[in-house]
C-alpha cells in the first residue's frame, strides 16, 4: 500500500475534525503544559569540588550545597554528582559514589561526644572537654604505668605497647601525618591501619 | 360513572416501582455524565460538574456501583413482565407499522410491549458487563492485580458497552416523549383506562377483569344505596 | 544538546488533546536518544542510584530474593532496575546478560495515546515522553497504553510515574543522571543521530568480537524509541529479561483509543437527532376518541350484564 | 599501581586477577572498557567466580582461590620452556644474569635456611655471590647454573600444565589459552597489565602471588612501559596515603623503617638501610636514606634534634616485634596485654577475622576510644544485637568513648588514589552537631597529655614535651600547615655538590633531592617531597590537559614520587635510549637528557652509555626476580596451600607436611585449634565486595540499602542440587570459628572444579552487611574467617577457607 498513514494520524482523522471544531464551540482549548514538568534543583547551587573516599580510584565529585558560604548562612549539601573535568571519573561515579549523598546525610552520623560507662548498656551524651580530658587521663596512666624504657636486655627501647591504635582508611594525609606524629611521640608500636583488609 | 372517563385510574407502576426507577435514571445519567470524559476528551469539561477531574475519576465507579445495585431491585420487579411471547416477535417484525403510529395494524400487546422488553434485557447485559469490566480497570483498588491483557479487553469493553448502553437509553428516553401517557405513567404511575386500550389491549383486558371481579365481591356487601352509583 | 529548552512551543504531542500541538519550532530542536549498550554494562546500578538521588526518590528497603537485581521491579519510586540473566547458550558457554530496564521514550507513546487527561503525559520536541503529575488523574489507562509495562500508579498520591529521561535537566542543556554517572560508558546520550550511529559502531564491534547477531534495538512496532539498546543477541531480545521482540500498541488499546470514540460520539449524537426527526415527521403516538368510545361500549356492556338478574 | 588507572587504555591484554575491578572499582574499570573499545585490547578474568568483570570481558577462566601462584608460576615455565619471554629486557633490565651464593637452595618445599622450631627462615644464603668489588657476579649468557634465570627455570619447571591444572583446577585448555595470550605480549609493542586487588593480598602467600606476577611481568618486558606494570587497585580511598606515610607498626613516613629492640646505634641504623650499589655505579636510591630520616627528626623535634643526640634516635620506639600488625595486637588484647585501643575511622569488630576472637579480646579492654562519622558495630561491640551479636553488657567493662568527626564533604585535604596521586579537595558544609575534624581530635588528645606531662611529670615525658607543634591555632593544626610539613622546609640555605644555592632557608623544598643529612631541611614524608614547593599547592592543581594522548594529565593534581606517572618509566626505552616502540614511548634519551610524555623516574643526565639501570630504588638497579632476603618465605615464590584448605596436601610436595602451608606465616597456638578440616567443613569459601556497598559504612545510606538490602551467599547450581538448596532459601554457612545465616543465591557462575583428583565446590560470601543501619539486619561475615595471616604483612587469609553450608 502506498498510502502511509500512522496510527496517530488514523486516530486524529476520526477525531480532530469532530473535536476542533466543537471544542472551539464549548469554548475550551487546551490549558498550557507546564514546560519542564520539575524545577530544576540546581539552579543557585554552590559547587565544591571534592573527592570520593570510598575506593582507591579518587573520583571527582562535585557537592551542591544551599547557601553561598556568606556568614549567616550554614550550607547544606543537597545534591552529589561526578566532576567531569577529573581525568580518571570524568563525570562518573558508581553506586556508592552516586549515593555519597545519603552517606553525607546518613541518620547513623554522629553528632556528639558520647561515653559507654563500664558495664553500662547506654550511650551518654557528654561535652568534648570532658571527652578528652578523661581519654587523656586514661591514656596518660596508662602509659605511666607500662611504658617499657628498656627491654630484658638492657636495651633501650622506650615503646608503650599497652595502648595500640587503629588510623583509618579514608582520613586526609593531613591527619594521617598528624596521627603518626603523635602516635609516635607517645612512643606507640601497636599502631596499624586499614591496608590489610 | 364511566371508566371512559379519561383521567389516569389506572395504576400501572407503584411508588416503589417509580422511585427505583428514577434512582436509575437519574444514576445512569450521573455515570453518563461522568464517563463520557474520559470516553472522548470532547467531553472533559464535563468533569467540572464533578468538582474537577480526579473527583470524577474516583465519583464514577461508586456511581455504578449503586445504580448497579438499584437496577438490580427493578430487575427482579420487572423480570414477569418481561420475558418475551410469541406475539413480542409478530409485533417487532412489524416495527415500521409501529414507528409509523399504524397502531390499528399491531398485534395485540401486554403491560410491556417487545421495545420496552427490549430495553429490559439490553440494560441488564450492558450493566452487567459495565459491573465487571468496571471493577477490572477500577483504580486504585482492583487493576492494579489483573493482568495487562485483560484490563486492555476491559477498559476496550467498557468503553463499548456504555456506547450501546447509551443508544438504549436515548431510544427509551424518546419513546417516553414520543408515546403521550407514558412519561406521566412513570411519574404519577397511572394511566387513562383509554390509554391503556390502545397500547396495552391485553392489559387493559386483564385490568378491566380485574376491576370486575372486585366488583362482583364487593357488590354483595353493596346497600342498595351505594348501588345506584355503582356502574 | 544545549538549546533543546523544552518550552511551551516544545511540546508536540499532549495527551487527550485534539487540537494540533506547536510544530513551527520543531525544527530547531534535535531528537535526543539514549543508548543502552549492554555488552558494556556490569551491572553496577549507579545509573539506578544516581537516578533516585537525582529524582529525590527514596524506595523501601527490599529483601533478597536470590538474585543480584534490586529493587525487583519497577516502582513508582524506582524508574529503573536492572535486570540479571544467567543466561547459556546451546554450546554451554554462560553469559551474564544485564539489561537496564526503564521507560523506552517511544516516538509513539501507547501511554500517551491511553491517556485521557489533558496535558498529563506530553511529548516534547526533542522526543522525551513526560508525565505532568499536575494533570494526572489516576486513571491508570498509561499502564495499559504502554507495551514496555513501565508507568506504576503511586499507592500514595494515585499519580502515574516513570523515567522522565531527566527532562530537567537536558532541558539545562545537560545529560540525565543516569547517563551521567555509569562508569564503563555503556550508557551514552546524544543527539538521535549520533547516538543511532554510535550504535552502529558499537555493534560492528561485537560482529569484530564474534557476536554474529548483534544490533541496535530500535523497535519500528512504536515508530523507534528514544532509548536504544546494543545488544550481543539482537536476534533473541527475549533472553535479556523478557525484553519485547516486537514491541506496539496493543491493537484493543488501538480499538479503544482509536478512531471507534469520536464515532461513537457522533453516532450518540446522531441517535438523539433522528429522535427529534422522527417525530417532527411521524408525530406523537397516542390513544384516540375510538378508544374512549371503546372504553365507554365495554362499560355499558359489562352493565347490562351485571343488572341481568 | 606502578602504572595509573587512565594508562590501563594503552594496554593491549588485561588480565584481572585476584581483583575484581568491575565490582570494587567500576569507574577506573572504565579505563578497561576503553582499552577494549579503542586500543582493540582484550579482557581475560581468572577468578573463582564468573563475577561483574567477567560479565564484559573476552575470556573468562575458573581458578580454585589461593592457588594462583600455581597458575602463574606454570605461565614463567611456559615463557622459559618455549622462549617466549622478552630475552633483550630481561638480560638487560632484570637480575637474571646474577648469579647466586652456592649456599642457597631450595628441597622438598622449603629453602635453605629452615627454622622448623621457630618457623622462621635464616635468610643469610639467600644473596648473590660477589666478586672482589663486592658488587655481584654476572654472567651476561644466561648458563651459568646458579644465575639467577637458570635457578628460576629449574625452580618453575615443577609447574607442568598438568600440575597446574590439578592444583587450580583450572581445565587445561582455558590455562593454555589464557597462557598463549599472555605471552603475546612479550613483543616490544605489546603490553600487559595485571589488575588485582585484595584478592591477591589476602592469603597467607599473598605477598608472593604478587611478587610471582612482577616477575611474569620483567619476563615479558612490561614494566615501566604504556599499558603494562602491576596494578594494586588498593582497597580504600588512602590506603595509599596511610601507607606512605607509615601508619603501620613498624614504619615512619616515606617507608622508613622503626629499628629493633637490637638496632641500639644510630649508625648501624642507618648504614643497614642506606643501602650502596650491587652493581657497578647503580643509583640505589636508598642510599640517601640518612637525607630522609634526619629531616623527619627536625620536622618532629626540631632543635631538640641535633647530630649530638644522633637527631633523637633513641626517642623513637624500638620494635620487640617483627611487627604490632593488628593479629598481633587482638592476639594480645585477647590475652589482656592490652588496656586501651583507639580506633579512627576504622570498624576492627567487623573488619578482622574471627569475630568472637575479637569481641572477647574488646571487652578486656580497659578503655575504647571511637573515633568515627558513624555508628559502627565496633563501638557498640557491648551492646546486644540478639543473634547477631549476643553479648552481656553487665559482663564487660570496658569504658567506650564515641567521638564524631567531620566526613570528606566537611573538610579540605588530600587522599592519595591507587594512582599515586595526591588529590586536594575542599569542604563544602559544616559537619552535623558537634562533629569535629580528626585533626582537632588528635590535636585535642595531644595537648591535653602534654599539659599532663608538663604538670605531673611521668614516663619518658622528652618526646611528647619537644614534639614540634608550629600551627597557628593549635587546638586546630590545618591542613595546608600539614600539607607544608610534610613536604618540608629548609632551615638553612641548602646547596647542591658545586655549592650553589638551591634553597633558601625557610622556603619550601622543591623535591627530595634537596634534603640533606645534616640538620638543615626538614621534611614530614620524603617521598611527598615536592608536593608543596615555593610555587604552592601543586595537589590542588586542576589541569587535565593531555598533550601527549597517553593519559598521563602531568598538570593534574600531584603524584608521588616527583609526579612522576608511570614508575621504572626508563624501561620504556631499550638500553640505548629509544623507545621499544613508538606506541608504547613514555620516555627517551634525547642526546643530553632524558625527555617524554612523563617525568622520567630516572637521573634525566644519565646518558644509556653509563648503563645505569631503570629500577633506581634497588640496589642492583634491575627488577628483582631473586628477593634476596626481602621476603620472609624465599627468594622465589613457590605455591603452598591455604591453611584452611579443600585438598588433602600440597600436590608439589605430598610428602612434606611442613610444606603443606606457608611455612614462614606466623599463626598463633591457640588459632592452629581454631582451624577446620576438610572432613567438617568440605566446602572452599571465599570472601569478597560487592558494587553496591562498600565495607561497613554503605548500609547505613538508604540509597545503597535499596540496592541491596540483605545479606546473600553464592551457591553454584551442582552444589546447590547436592543440598536440595533453591534460589531465595535460607541457608547457614558454618566454620571452625562460628555460622552465619543468609538468603542462597543459586547462581551459574560458581563450577565445581576438579582440584587433585577431588571435586571442589566453592562458597562466596560477600563481606558487607551488619547489625546497624538501614539494611536488613545479619550476621558479620568475620564470624566465619580465619585468625592467620600473610607470612610479610600479615594479612589476613580473608579469600580462603572452608566452611560447611546447611539448609535451613
Amino acid at each position: 500500500m502506498t498510502l502511509q498513514v500512522t496510527r496517530r494520524q488514523f486516530f486524529k482523522l476520526g477525531a480532530t475534525g469532530l473535536a476542533t471544531s466543537s471544542m472551539a464551540m464549548m469554548g475550551f482549548a487546551p490549558e498550557p503544559a507546564v514546560a519542564s514538568v520539575r524545577h530544576f534543583k540546581l539552579t543557585g547551587a554552590k559547587i565544591t569540588r571534592s573527592n570520593c573516599t570510598y575506593c582507591s580510584v579518587g573520583c571527582g565529585v562535585l557537592l551542591y550545597s544551599r547557601g553561598d558560604a556568606a556568614i549567616n548562612v550554614v550550607d547544606d549539601i543537597y545534591h552529589v554528582e561526578g566532576d567531569p573535568d577529573h581525568p580518571v571519573s570524568r563525570g562518573s561515579l558508581c553506586p556508592k559514589g552516586a549515593g555519597l549523598l545519603d552517606y553525607v546525610k546518613s541518620d547513623s552520623r554522629l553528632r556528639y561526644p558520647q561515653v559507654r560507662e563500664a558495664g553500662s548498656n547506654e550511650w551518654k551524651r557528654i561535652g568534648w572537654d570532658e571527652a578528652l580530658d578523661r581519654i587523656a587521663r586514661h591514656m596518660k596512666d596508662d602509659r605511666d604505668a607500662n611504658f617499657e624504657a628498656d627491654d630484658d636486655d638492657g636495651n633501650i627501647v622506650n615503646r608503650w605497647t599497652t595502648t595500640g591504635m587503629l588510623a583509618a582508611s579514608a582520613s586526609t594525609n593531613e591527619t594521617a601525618y598528624l596521627t603518626q606524629k603523635v602516635v609516635r611521640s607517645l612512643g606507640m608500636v601497636a599502631f596499624d591501619n586499614q591496608a590489610r583488609v | 360513572m364511566s371508566l371512559a372517563k379519561s383521567d389516569p385510574s389506572l395504576q400501572r407502576y407503584s411508588v416503589w416501582n417509580r422511585l427505583n426507577h428514577w434512582l436509575v435514571a437519574i444514576s445512569f445519567v450521573l455515570l453518563v455524565l461522568s464517563g463520557l470524559p474520559f470516553f472522548h476528551p470532547f467531553f472533559w469539561s464535563l468533569t467540572a460538574l464533578f468538582g474537577g477531574p480526579t473527583m470524577t475519576r474516583i465519583l464514577h465507579p461508586w456511581i455504578g456501583l449503586f445504580m448497579t445495585l438499584m437496577f438490580l431491585f427493578m430487575a427482579i420487579a420487572f423480570f414477569r413482565e418481561s420475558l418475551i411471547r410469541r406475539r413480542d416477535i409478530q409485533w417487532l417484525r412489524q416495527i415500521r407499522d409501529v414507528l409509523a403510529n399504524r397502531d390499528d395494524k399491531l398485534p395485540p400487546v401486554g403491560k410491556n410491549n417487545a421495545g420496552q422488553k427490549l430495553v429490559y434485557w439490553i440494560m441488564l447485559g450492558c450493566i452487567a458487563l459495565l459491573l465487571i469490566s468496571g471493577l477490572l480497570i477500577w483504580q486504585p483498588y482492583f487493576a492494579g492485580a489483573v493482568p495487562i491483557t485483560l484490563r486492555r479487553l476491559a477498559s476496550l469493553g467498557h468503553a463499548g458497552v456504555a456506547f450501546l448502553a447509551i443508544l438504549t437509553l436515548i431510544i427509551h428516553v424518546y419513546s417516553g416523549i414520543w408515546v403521550k401517557g407514558s412519561f406521566q405513567a412513570m411519574v404519577r404511575g397511572r394511566v387513562s383506562w383509554a390509554w391503556a386500550r390502545h397500547h396495552h389491549d391485553l392489559w387493559y383486558e386483564e385490568e378491566r377483569e380485574k376491576a370486575r371481579k372486585h366488583r362482583a365481591i364487593s357488590s354483595r356487601h353493596d346497600t342498595p344505596t351505594n348501588r345506584q352509583e355503582s356502574p | 544538546m544545549r538549546g533543546d529548552q523544552i518550552n511551551l512551543q516544545n511540546v508536540i504531542a499532549r495527551s487527550a488533546t485534539q487540537v494540533e500541538s506547536p510544530r513551527q519550532r520543531d525544527g530547531g530542536v534535535e531528537k535526543v536518544t539514549k543508548l543502552i549498550d549492554v555488552s558494556r554494562c556490569i551491572g553496577c546500578k549507579a545509573c539506578q542510584v544516581a537516578c533516585a538521588e537525582w529524582n529525590d526518590l527514596r524506595d523501601e528497603v527490599g529483601e533478597c530474593v536470590g538474585e543480584y537485581d534490586n529493587p525487583l521491579d519497577l516502582t513508582p519510586d524506582t524508574w529503573q532496575v536492572m535486570r540479571f540473566n544467567e543466561y547459556e547458550d546451546e554450546q554451554g558457554n554462560l553469559e551474564w546478560l544485564i539489561r537496564k530496564d526503564n521507560c523506552m521514550h517511544c516516538a509513539e507513546p501507547g501511554c500517551l495515546e491511553a491517556c485521557p487527561a489533558p496535558g498529563a503525559i506530553v511529548q516534547y520536541a526533542n522526543g522525551i515522553v513526560d508525565f505532568n503529575s499536575e494533570h494526572c488523574i489516576g486513571c491508570g489507562y498509561c499502564v495499559s497504553g504502554c507495551p514496555f509495562d513501565v508507568p506504576r500508579i503511586s499507592k500514595q498520591d494515585h499519580k502515574a510515574y516513570k523515567c522522565t529521561l531527566c527532562s530537567d535537566r537536558v532541558y539545562h542543556g545537560l545529560e540525565p543522571a543516569c547517563v551521567k554517572s555509569c562508569p564503563t560508558g555503556s550508557i551514552m546520550f546524544g543527539t538521535r543521530e549520533e547516538m543511532l550511529h554510535l550504535a552502529e559502531e558499537r555493534s560492528d564491534f561485537l560482529h569484530r568480537r564474534g557476536f554474529e547477531n548483534a544490533g541496535v534495538y530500535n523497535p519500528e512496532g512504536v515508530d523507534g524509541t528514544h532509548v536504544i539498546y546494543v545488544l550481543q543477541h539482537a536476534d533473541k531480545p527475549e533472553i535479556y529479561s523478557g525484553l519485547p521482540a516486537d514491541p506496539r500498541i496493543s491493537p484493543l488499546v488501538d480499538a479503544w483509543k482509536g478512531v471507534t470514540k469520536p464515532l461513537a460520539s457522533v453516532a450518540i449524537g446522531l441517535a438523539a437527532l433522528t429522535g427529534f426527526f422522527h417525530y417532527v415527521t411521524a408525530g406523537p403516538k397516542e390513544h384516540g376518541e375510538e378508544d374512549e368510545a371503546a372504553v365507554r361500549e365495554d362499560d355499558a356492556r359489562e352493565r347490562e350484564r351485571e343488572e341481568r338478574p | 599501581m606502578t602504572n595509573h588507572w587512565v594508562d590501563i587504555r594503552n594496554a593491549d591484554l588485561i588480565v584481572t586477577m585476584g581483583g575484581n575491578p568491575a565490582e570494587a572499582h567500576p569507574v577506573g574499570f572504565r579505563w578497561v572498557m576503553e582499552a577494549r573499545q579503542y586500543n582493540d585490547a582484550r579482557l581475560v578474568v581468572v577468578d573463582p567466580r564468573f563475577n561483574r568483570t567477567a560479565a564484559v570481558a573476552d575470556y573468562y577462566a575458573e581458578i580454585r582461590t589461593g592457588s594462583d601462584i600455581a597458575f602463574l608460576g606454570g605461565f614463567i615455565n611456559y615463557l622459559i620452556e618455549n622462549q617466549r619471554f622478552h630475552r633483550e629486557y630481561v638480560l638487560a633490565y632484570t637480575d637474571a644474569s646474577l648469579i647466586v651464593s652456592p649456599e642457597f637452595g631450595f628441597e622438598d618445599g622449603l629453602f635453605s635456611g629452615y627454622d622448623p622450631d621457630r618457623g622462621e627462615y635464616d635468610k643469610a644464603s639467600w644473596r648473590y655471590q660477589h666478586n672482589a668489588d663486592d658488587y655481584a657476579r654476572r654472567d651476561e649468557t644466561l648458563e651459568h647454573p646458579r644465575c639467577v634465570f637458570q635457578l628460576m627455570r629449574r625452580h618453575y619447571s615443577r609447574y607442568t600444565l598438568d600440575v597446574v591444572s590439578s592444583v587450580c583446577g583450572t581445565p587445561r585448555d582455558k590455562i593454555q589459552r589464557v597462557w598463549d595470550m599472555m605471552a603475546e605480549t612479550a613483543a616490544p609493542d605489546r603490553t600487559m597489565t595485571f589488575l588485582y586487588a585484595l584478592g591477591w593480598t589476602q592469603h597467607s602467600i599473598g605477598s608472593q602471588i604478587i611478587r610471582t606476577a612482577a616477575i611474569i611481568q620483567l619476563l615479558l618486558g612490561n614494566m615501566g612501559m604504556r599499558g603494562g606494570g602491576v596494578n594494586a587497585l588498593r582497597g580504600h580511598s588512602n590506603i595509599q596515603g596511610l601507607t606512605d606515610l607509615g601508619l603501620l607498626s613498624n614504619l615512619l613516613p616515606g617507608y622508613l623503617k622503626l629499628a629493633q629492640s637490637d638496632e641500639q646505634s644510630y649508625a648501624s641504623y642507618i648504614d643497614d638501610r642506606a643501602r650502596p650499589p650491587l652493581v657497578e655505579d647503580e643509583v640505589s636510591y636508598w642510599r640517601h636514606y640518612e637525607r630522609f630520616h634526619v629531616s623527619l627528626m627536625k620536622a618532629w623535634f626540631g632543635d631538640a634534634a641535633s647530630a649530638d643526640n644522633d637527631w633523637c634516635y633513641a626517642w623513637l620506639p624500638k620494635l620487640g616485634q617483627p611487627l604490632y600488625d593488628v593479629l598481633h595486637t587482638f592476639e594480645r588484647m585477647h590475652r589482656g596485654e592490652v588496656n586501651g585501643y583507639i580506633c579512627q575511622g576504622f570498624n576492627p569488630l567487623a573488619a578482622f577475622p574471627h569475630k568472637a576472637k575479637n569481641t572477647e579480646a574488646l571487652s578486656r579492654l580497659k578503655y575504647l576510644v571511637v573515633i568515627d562519622p558513624l555508628r559502627t558495630e565496633t563501638a557498640e561491640f557491648w551492646k546486644n544485637h540478639g543473634e547477631f551479636h549476643d553479648v552481656d553488657p553487665a559482663r564487660i567493662d570496658t569504658e567506650v568513648f564515641r567521638l564524631p568527626t567531620s566526613c570528606f564533604a566537611e573538610e579540605d585535604g588530600t587522599i592519595v588514589n591507587s594512582s599515586r596521586w595526591l588529590q586536594w579537595f575542599w569542604s563544602a558544609a559544616k559537619p552535623p552537631g558537634e562533629a569535629r575534624a580528626d585533626t582537632a581530635i588528635m590535636a585535642g588528645i595531644f595537648l591535653r597529655l602534654k599539659r599532663l606531662y608538663q604538670q605531673e611529670g611521668g614516663a619518658f615525658p622528652e618526646p611528647i614535651l619537644n614534639l614540634q607543634w608550629p600551627y597557628r591555632y593549635p587546638e586546630e593544626p590545618s591542613p595546608d600547615e600539614l600539607a607544608r610539613e610534610y613536604n618540608g622546609w629548609a632551615l638553612e640555605d641548602v646547596y647542591d655538590e658545586a655549592r650553589n644555592l638551591v634553597v633558601r632557608a625557610g622556603e619550601q623544598l622543591p623535591d627530595f633531592g634537596t634534603l640533606r643529612a645534616d640538620g638543615s631541611t626538614a621534611c614530614g614524608c620524603w617521598l611527598f617531597a615536592g608536593c608543596w614547593p615555593r610555587e604552592g599547592n601543586l595537589m590542588a592543581r586542576r589541569d587535565n590537559s593531555d598533550p601527549y594522548g597517553t593519559g598521563q594529565t602531568l598538570g593534574w593534581a600531584w603524584a608521588w614520587p616527583a609526579n612522576r606517572r608511570i614508575l621504572y618509566n626508563r624501561a620504556s626505552a631499550r638500553p640505548d635510549g629509544t623507545p621499544w616502540s613508538l606506541r608504547k614511548a613514555v620516555v627517551w634519551w634525547n642526546g643530553q637528557r632524558w625527555v617524554g610524555n612523563d617525568v622520567p623516574d630516572f637521573p634525566v643526565g644519565s646518558a644509556p652509555e653509563e648503563g645505569q639501570g631503570p629500577f633506581i630504588m634497588n640496589q642492583t638497579g634491575r627488577g628483582q626476580i631473586f628477593a634476596r632476603d626481602r621476603m620472609n618465605e624465599g627468594p622465589l615464590p613457590e605455591h603452598y596451600e591455604p591453611f584452611e584448605t579443600p585438598i588433602a596436601s600440597n600436590p608439589l610436595h605430598p610428602d612434606n607436611p611442613r610444606a603443606k602451608h606457608n611455612p614462614a606465616a606466623r599463626v598463633f597456638e591457640q588459632d592452629r585449634e581454631n582451624f577446620g578440616t576438610l572432613e567438617e567443613f568440605p566446602h572452599a569459601a571465599t570472601s569478597y565486595r560487592l558494587t553496591e556497598h562498600f565495607h561497613y559504612w554503605t548500609m547505613h545510606n538508604r540509597l545503597n540499602a535499596i540496592a541491596q538490602p540483605e545479606k546473600f551467599v553464592e551457591i553454584g547450581e551442582r552444589l546447590a542440587e547436592e543440598l536440595g538448596i533453591a534460589k531465595g532459601d535460607r541457608v547457614r554457612v558454618s566454620s571452625k570459628r562460628g555460622y552465619i545465616e543468609a538468603v542462597a543465591v543459586v547462581t551459574k557462575r560458581i563450577r565445581p572444579l576438579q582440584v587433585a583428583g577431588r571435586t571442589v565446590h566453592q562458597v562466596g560470601i560477600p563481606l558487607h552487611w551488619g547489625f546497624l543501619g538501614e539494611t536488613k539486619k545479619s550476621y558479620l561475615t568475620n564470624t566465619l574467617t580465619p585468625f592467620v595471616g600473610d607470612a610479610n604483612t600479615q594479612t589476613p587469609e580473608f579469600k580462603s577457607f572452608l566452611v560447611r553450608v546447611d539448609k535451613l
